[in-house]
């Protein structure tokens, strides 16, 4: 194993575990035993198939966020309006679910929601990059703003057109179980929206670095200088950057709705955004790293549920332990890169001496 | 299997040997909805001797994992705050035929196991209204609502209807009332806002339905020094002087109330099981700012009310 | 011997990758003008920057005037008398002069007239015909080389350091420095000079320090030695200069990219470019002398696509491509080295290897069933790396870990292979060390033997000199004539240069 | 009409805090994007002080003392370990949501009526809040608005007119010019991260004691990234975080009074979008921005 590859396991493992001990020391001052606590957290995530599944259940939409913001962030493209790529995603899934449920045989159906919510969702994400391409509008601000807007959309339709068949409360009907994604394994509720999102992520991964368009739309980020001076038309390439990156957080929306809720309501999943912009960061941006961390992630919020419900531990001791490993794995970027350079200057200084 | 539990002498269960869980949305300090509910289960735990759990700030999309989790460790009893629960919990039961499922609020009932206890808000805004009508001097009334659905729209339609009634029977001719909806439960500043918005337009009389909203639309009502009626908590410990009254939910005697059903046998499911001030959840609560007259007046409305003499149905505008 | 101003003793600087100084030592004297010399990466601005504070060393010691001294940072360096102009302009472009000037040596309110009074004053005494309210972003480099003088004389300096002060700068402008240099030293006080041309330092220095490889391997005076001595101490071994081979060929060859009339005006404003024709064979270098910002930028970025006429056209091959993109030029044949390599020819947190595959992503070349064929693109940069001599540990290496010339070596090798017809090359040396420089008139030479026309953009007169068949002068975007390389000589482009109207064609006798 | 520029004015200040802190560490060279976490570290700290003390002084200290923490956290991981900005805020602000409710839980369990403190007073000035509409308007507000009035010019002065603005400035568009004058660059742009934590906390105690008197975990929901938005929109100047405040602050009493008067012909959500719809808008309208060249990059001197 190289030494680069080592400090990188070795310093993220570090970084994870700094960061659960220092959310332990926190429930120190509630007065509780950290220990069982945590030792609760660990036990509790293999409880059983069907919590175990749930990992990979909470793991699958934040793979597509976390997806979102890396793919625009390897082209130094912000997209940091995931959230309301996602809500727009939701809305389409649902709304050609509740169309096509039951009229339209279940796996066809599904392709075509899958279709229309990320060619929907990559349009509204699109607009961030037309804007950035035709009026040099800053992608940071309008990405924040565009989720706003795309929440007050879902909040519209949610009491209007797509309010449920009694009237009472702005959410929509539950969908006809044809249009659910089928669950594989048995006495969970794993559906295969997680298969899909690994293959989106290794999907990713082989557009960015192994196809001359995400070639291009890194050298885009990068340096747009240089790539206009080699004939690549950067105005082009941040639409179609902003488009993928909106497709990717709409994917989350559809296997959101399809895989999991089965309807859609207020205050769905506000914090995925957020969530996938931290998993991004855990994984260096790496879509293949995207996967671990959002496991890791799926698994703090399934035992740190449990944790919650067993010992009287405040919810809030989730974003305590997510905040700090992200800090601790920002740490160790900087230690990394510490290691690396005294590791270089210690080989120099040796063959200057001999 | 351990959800059995020992038996007493005369065969029942003793309170403490159910397995009963709550599930929130929210956190238990949010000093309103969940915390109103998180009281009811320390009231039971405390005088039925019951061992109630709870789950805090469940999120939408944990709704189902989090019924099927407490359904696979066999417990009795599992409630949850809130209609938004009612999709989840119908969809779960099935799969749970030994545990019942009882959402707060809930209104839909597919299953044997399935009994959502259902408090007649409407009821409870039909009291503040009682108060209400008679405070104004204006008769200028302001309401604000959290997210417009069925129920919020039917107990602000009481509300209005009733309080508007009141103030035009005494007199006030031009007695209206003015409707908001803050899209939101928590955004306490915006509560301030819009509530200082309303008095500005004249409303000499507040209510607000949506959790900490109305907290900021307290803070408003104090300072441009109208009245307000809090609803759903005792919110009269606030600000005594601005909140003169207010209509309690009291969820200790709800709670308790749907639990000895519950362990009498009798919360059925395929029924909604509705409760209202026949059944004394709901409790004004008055500071010294009140009229014994008014007193008086709320007290006859709710009995008429509880007699069954008051067409609250008719009241709805949709 | 009397004690030196300044002494620099045993300084050892490591960074990550590389041993910038190794135990350098040497001193300079009052009113010395000390000249340090040295390929790209010997560490010439490395010793300087620790000097003036902004590097710390590893170990070493600093004198002044025999008295240890810690220099920590350069506000430690200034209070010594010390100031140092950057390799790299430090100047804020968005800013005035007068802001730069007195960046960090003022202190409360800022009397802004009081400044540019001041200021004013100041550049009239030395003769810097400078604006004090001038934005930096607007000035030519030339001006903005001044303002840095200005800055480092507003702080009463006594030792300047400059940085490779004369690499942007006209014939003119650099004899005016050293001028200023002259003068500046006639008071007592010292310069410490890096530089690449070595004309320059027989011109100007008393003292000369030669550095390769991060260590110090000759301290001459400047009387005892000369340019032959140095170039060898440099670089390690004598550079046998490149041979231009056949004269005539270029004379025969077809025309291959024609001018005729391009013109660039927006609105009402100055014409970047007026009325341009000319036409350049096959196998011909046509070199374009002038000072930098007369349009040279333009004319280049009109043949590569990137920027279009307002009128006229231009013809490759007889065929028209004046309303081609440049995407549609890059596959007719045209290769282009834009001078700015960090901003227009290269990715820096890209690999060696993706960076030659820049120009040609579109074309079905590095395409293997729709994915980057990593081998072939990887074979390629493995060869070019070899061919020019790209001192880089393989393809997969990021292009920013590269020294500058090692990074344009690569752009070379490139555009070389992507402009089978017409390559141009923008400042193709500027800022690399003679071994360098002789390496890529080699290349580009070599190019010319093949057939293939070049476009050569240089301030660098000896270089245009050097290389080209056919010179042309540049001037507020108008060609101020055509001339064989026989007809024309130094003075004369100098002239032209700087604008003096001489009639178009005239040849020897102007 | 008054009564909206009352809550325009009310609702700016912190905004406008908020986004003038933004404009000195931007000017500087770095994006507080922690300025989220800063402000609900500010609300949270200054209510606990304010509650278990008594006073709203202590409570306002208290405040400045959580958003310079923050800030600090926030400054050490960009400014001087050269970490990305981006990603280091958005660590900082979930750790804040946190940190906040669980610490609040851990100091006041679950109380069963609302925690309260009486906010801060009005101060009505004499004589000139008696002017018709300025009066109600500008001089009948909290010490903070007041304060505010101070800051705005005192910024501009700062920034444009004195040798640390100069510096401020030079900082964000070269850090080179500035080592080179001599100045510790990643100082300056540690201690304007830290003023960012001094004003980002005091605009989140105007939430919860300056305002409403309580505190939430919500409760500053997205408003620290309004502010971070009309820094933008100001052009990074505080004349222009000013303007972009009173429009933003306008637009959004304007779409709560639409709201407050019981909706109509069109959808409540298409008020409550308006801010951030003219917010995009004025993003995409405006012809030049004047983005200092260095915002967001690490000043890195050696490798
Ligand atoms: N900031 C830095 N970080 C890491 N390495 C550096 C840095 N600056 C310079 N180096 C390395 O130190 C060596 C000496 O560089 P230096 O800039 O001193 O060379 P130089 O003699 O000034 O070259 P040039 O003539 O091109 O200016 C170079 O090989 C370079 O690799
Ligand atoms: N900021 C930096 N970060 C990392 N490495 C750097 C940095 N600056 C310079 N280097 C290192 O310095 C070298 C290039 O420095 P520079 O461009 O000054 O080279 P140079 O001395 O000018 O060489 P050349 O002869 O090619 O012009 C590389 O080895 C690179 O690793
Ligand atoms: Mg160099
Ligand atoms: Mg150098």
């Amino acid at each position: 194993m190289n030494a680069k590859f080592r400090d990188l396991l070795l310093t993220t493992f570090l970084a994870i575990v700094l960061g659960l001990g220092l959310s332990a020391v926190m429930i120190l001052f509630l007065g509780k035993n950290p220990l069982d606590a945590f030792g609760l957290l660990f036990t509790s995530i293999i409880r059983d198939q069907y919590t175990f599944g749930d990992i990979f259940v909470k793991a699958t939409p934040l793979i597509f966020t976390a997806l979102s913001f890396a793919f625009t962030f390897k082209a130094n493209l912000f997209n940091i309006g995931a959230q309301g790529q996602f809500y727009i995603g939701a809305v389409i899934a649902v709304w050609s679910s509740l169309l096509m449920g039951g009229k339209v045989p279940g796996p066809l159906a599904l392709l075509i929601v899958l279709i229309l919510t990320a060619v929907g969702g990559g349009i509204w994400g699109a607009l961030i990059g037309y804007f950035k391409a035709r009026f040099n509008a800053n992608e940071f601000l309008t990405s924040m703003m565009s989720t706003y807007v795309a929440l007050a959309i879902m909040n519209y339709l949610l009491r209007t057109v797509l309010m449920e068949k009694k009237g009472e409360y702005p959410q929509t009907d539950a969908l006809n179980e044809s249009v659910w994604l089928p669950t594989f394994v048995p006495g969970t509720r794993l559906h295969i929206g997680f298969i899909l999102a690994v293959l989106v992520a290794v999907g990713i991964w082989v557009l960015l670095y192994k196809t001359p368009l995400g070639y291009r739309i890194r050298a885009v980020g990068y340096n747009a200088d240089a790539a206009r001076m080699s004939g690549i038309d950067a105005k082009k390439l941040y639409v179609i950057a902003f488009f993928i990156s909106g497709a990717l957080a709409a994917g989350a929306g559809y296997t959101e709705v399809n895989g999991v809720q089965h309807m859609l309501l207020q205050g769905f999943n506000p914090d995925i955004g957020s969530a996938g912009l931290g998993i991004a960061i855990l994984a260096n941006a790496n879509p293949i790293g995207i996967i671990f961390a959002s496991i890791l992630f799926g698994a703090l919020n399934v035992g740190g549920t449990i944790m919650g419900q067993m010992s009287g531990i405040p919810s809030s001791i989730i974003e305590l332990m997510e905040g700090f490993v992200m800090v601790f794995v920002i740490l160790s970027y900087f230690v990394r890169a510490r290691l690396e350079n005294r590791r270089e200057k210690r080989k120099l200084q040796k063959k200057v001496e001999e | 299997m351990s959800g059995c539990g020992t038996k007493t002498e005369t065969g029942k269960k003793s309170a403490a040997d159910y397995k009963i869980a709550l599930i929130l949305p929210g956190p238990i300090n949010d000093q309103s909805w969940n915390a109103t509910n998180y009281a009811g289960l320390v009231k039971c735990n405390e005088s039925l001797g019951t061992k109630m759990e709870y789950i805090e700030n469940v999120q939408a999309a944990d709704y189902e994992s989090t019924f099927r989790n407490y359904g696979e460790r066999g417990y009795d009893l599992v409630m949850a705050a809130g209609t938004q629960f009612d999709e989840a919990a119908n969809k779960v039961a099935a799969s749970y035929p030994k545990t019942k499922f009882c959402v707060v609020n809930g209104m839909v009932s597919k299953g044997a196991n399935v009994a959502p206890i259902f408090p007649k808000e409407y009821e409870a805004s039909y009291v503040a209204a009682l108060i209400a009508g008679e405070l104004t001097k204006n008769g200028q009334f302001a309401t604000i609502g959290g997210f417009p659905n069925q129920a919020m729209e039917h107990l602000l339609d009481v509300y209005e209807k009733v309080s508007v009634d009141i103030a035009k029977q005494r007199g006030i001719s031009n007695a209206k009332a003015v409707r908001a909806y803050a899209n939101s439960w928590d955004d306490v500043a915006l509560g301030k806002q819009m509530a200082g918005t309303m008095i500005g337009n004249g409303a000499d009389t507040m209510f607000v339905y949506a959790n900490q909203v109305g907290l900021g639309a307290i803070q408003a009502a104090k300072e441009k020094g109208i009245k307000y009626v809090g609803f759903s908590s005792d919110q009269t410990t606030i600000a005594p002087d601005t909140v003169v009254a207010s209509v309690n939910f009291d969820f200790k005697t709800f709670y308790v109330w749907a639990l000895k059903l519950f362990m009498d046998g009798k919360l059925d499911g395929n029924k909604v099981h509705e409760a209202g001030i026949k059944e004394n959840i709901f409790v004004p609560v008055y500071t010294k700012n009140v009229s014994q007259d008014i007193k008086d007046k709320v007290s006859a409305g709710m009995e008429k009310a509880s007699k069954g003499e008051i067409d609250f149905k008719s009241m709805f505008k949709k | 011997m009397d004690t030196p101003f300044f002494e620099l003793r045993n300084i050892t600087k490591y960074f990550s990758k590389v041993v910038a100084n190794k135990d350098v030592s040497f001193s300079v004297g009052k009113g010395e003008v000390l000249a340090l010399l040295g390929e790209n990466g010997a560490g010439k601005s490395t010793i300087m920057k620790i000097l003036y504070g902004l590097y710390k060393a590893d170990s070493g010691q600093i004198f002044k005037d025999g008295e240890e001294q810690k220099i920590n940072s350069p506000k430690d360096a200034m209070a010594l008398g010390i100031s140092m102009i950057q390799q790299h302009f430090s100047l804020v472009p968005a800013h005035t002069v007068t802001e730069n000037i007195i960046l960090g040596n003022v202190k409360g309110k800022i009397d802004r007239k009081a400044c540019e009074k001041e200021i004013g004053e100041l550049a009239k005494n030395y003769g810097f015909d400078v604006a004090p309210d001038a934005f930096v972003r607007d000035l030519s480099v030339g001006v903005q080389q001044k303002v840095e003088i200005l800055k480092a004389l507003y702080l009463k300096t006594r030792l300047l350091i400059m940085d490779e002060p004369t690499a942007v700068l006209t014939p003119q402008e650099s004899e005016n420095l050293m001028q200023f240099v002259r003068n500046f030293t006639a008071e007592g006080n010292s310069v410490i000079f890096i530089t690449h041309k070595l004309k320059e330092v027989m011109e100007v220095a008393d003292r000369i320090i030669v550095m390769r490889g991060g260590e110090v391997c000759g301290d001459l005076k400047c009387s005892q030695t000369d340019e032959k001595e140095l170039s060898r101490l440099m670089i390690g071994k004598d550079l046998v200069p490149a041979d231009r081979g056949s004269e005539e060929q270029s004379k025969n060859g077809e025309v291959r990219l024609e001018f005729q009339n391009i013109s660039i005006v927006e609105h009402d404003q100055v014409p970047k470019l007026k009325d341009i024709t000319f036409d350049i064979h096959q196998g011909e270098i046509f070199g374009i002398a002038g000072v930098s910002g007369n349009g040279q930028e333009e004319l280049c970025e009109v043949v590569c696509g990137a920027l279009h006429p307002t009128s006229g056209k231009l013809l490759l091959d007889g065929e028209d491509i004046t309303d081609l993109n440049i995407r549609q030029r890059i596959d007719k044949g045209i290769g282009y080295v834009p001078s700015d390599r960090y901003r227009d020819g290269m990715v820096m947190d890209m690999t060696l290897a993706e960076n030659m595959m820049l120009k040609t992503s579109f074309g079905k070349k590095w395409l293997k069933r729709g994915f980057i064929d990593k081998a072939k693109l990887n074979g390629c940069t493995e060869k070019a790396i070899q061919d020019y001599a790209v001192k880089a540990p393989g393809p997969d290496a990021m292009a920013r870990g590269l020294s500058g010339g090692n990074q344009q070596k690569v752009v070379l090798a490139r555009e070389v292979e992507n402009g089978t017809k017409l390559i141009i090359f923008d400042q193709p040396t500027r800022g690399l060390d003679l071994g360098a420089v002789d390496h890529i008139h080699k290349v580009i030479l070599g190019e010319r033997a093949k057939g293939k026309s070049i476009l050569l953009i240089s301030t660098e007169l000896s270089e245009i000199f050097a290389l080209s068949d056919r010179i042309a002068v540049l001037y507020k975007g108008v060609v101020q004539g055509v001339f064989d390389r026989s007809e024309i000589d130094t003075e004369k482009i100098g002239l032209l240069m700087a604008g003096y109207a001489v009639d178009k064609g005239c040849s020897n006798e102007c | 009409m008054i009564n909206l520029l009352i809550v325009t004015v009310v609702m700016g200040t912190p905004l406008l805090y908020g986004s003038i802190s933004e404009v000195f560490a931007e000017r500087s060279g770095v994006m507080v994007t922690a300025i989220e976490g800063i402000f609900l570290m500010g609300a949270w700290a200054g209510f606990v002080g304010a509650y278990l003390t008594k006073s709203l002084l202590v409570g306002v200290a208290c405040a400045i003392g959580a958003g310079v923490l923050t800030a600090a956290l926030y400054g050490w991981i960009t400014v001087y370990l050269k970490q990305h900005q981006v990603v280091t805020g958005t660590a900082i602000n979930i750790l804040a949501v946190g940190m906040c409710s669980f610490l609040q839980r851990v100091i006041f369990g679950v109380p069963v009526s609302p925690l309260t403190v009486t906010p801060l007073p009005m101060l009505p000035i004499p004589l000139l809040s008696k002017i018709p509409v300025l009066g109600p308007v500008f001089f009948n507000q909290n010490i903070l608005t007041y304060l505010m009035y101070l800051i705005v010019p005192a910024s501009y002065f700062l920034l444009y007119k004195t040798s640390i603005g100069l510096i401020i400035r030079s900082a964000g568009e070269n850090p080179e010019a500035v080592d080179v004058a001599g100045i510790n660059v990643d100082r300056v742009r540690f201690i304007l991260v830290l003023v960012a934590g001094v004003m980002g906390g005091i605009a989140g105690a105007f939430y919860s004691i300056g305002y409403l008197g309580m505190f939430t975990t919500n409760m500053i929901g997205g408003r620290g990234w309004i502010a971070f938005a009309i820094c933008f929109l100001g052009n990074w100047n505080p004349k222009g975080a000013l303007a972009g405040t009173v429009v933003f602050g306008f637009t959004e009493a304007l779409a709560i009074s639409m709201q407050s008067s019981g909706g109509g012909f069109f959808p409540n959500e298409l008020f409550i979008a308006l801010p951030y719809i003219l917010t995009i808008v004025l993003t995409i309208t405006r012809k030049s921005f004047n983005v200092p060249a260095q915002l967001g990059v690490p000043y890195k001197k050696e490798n």
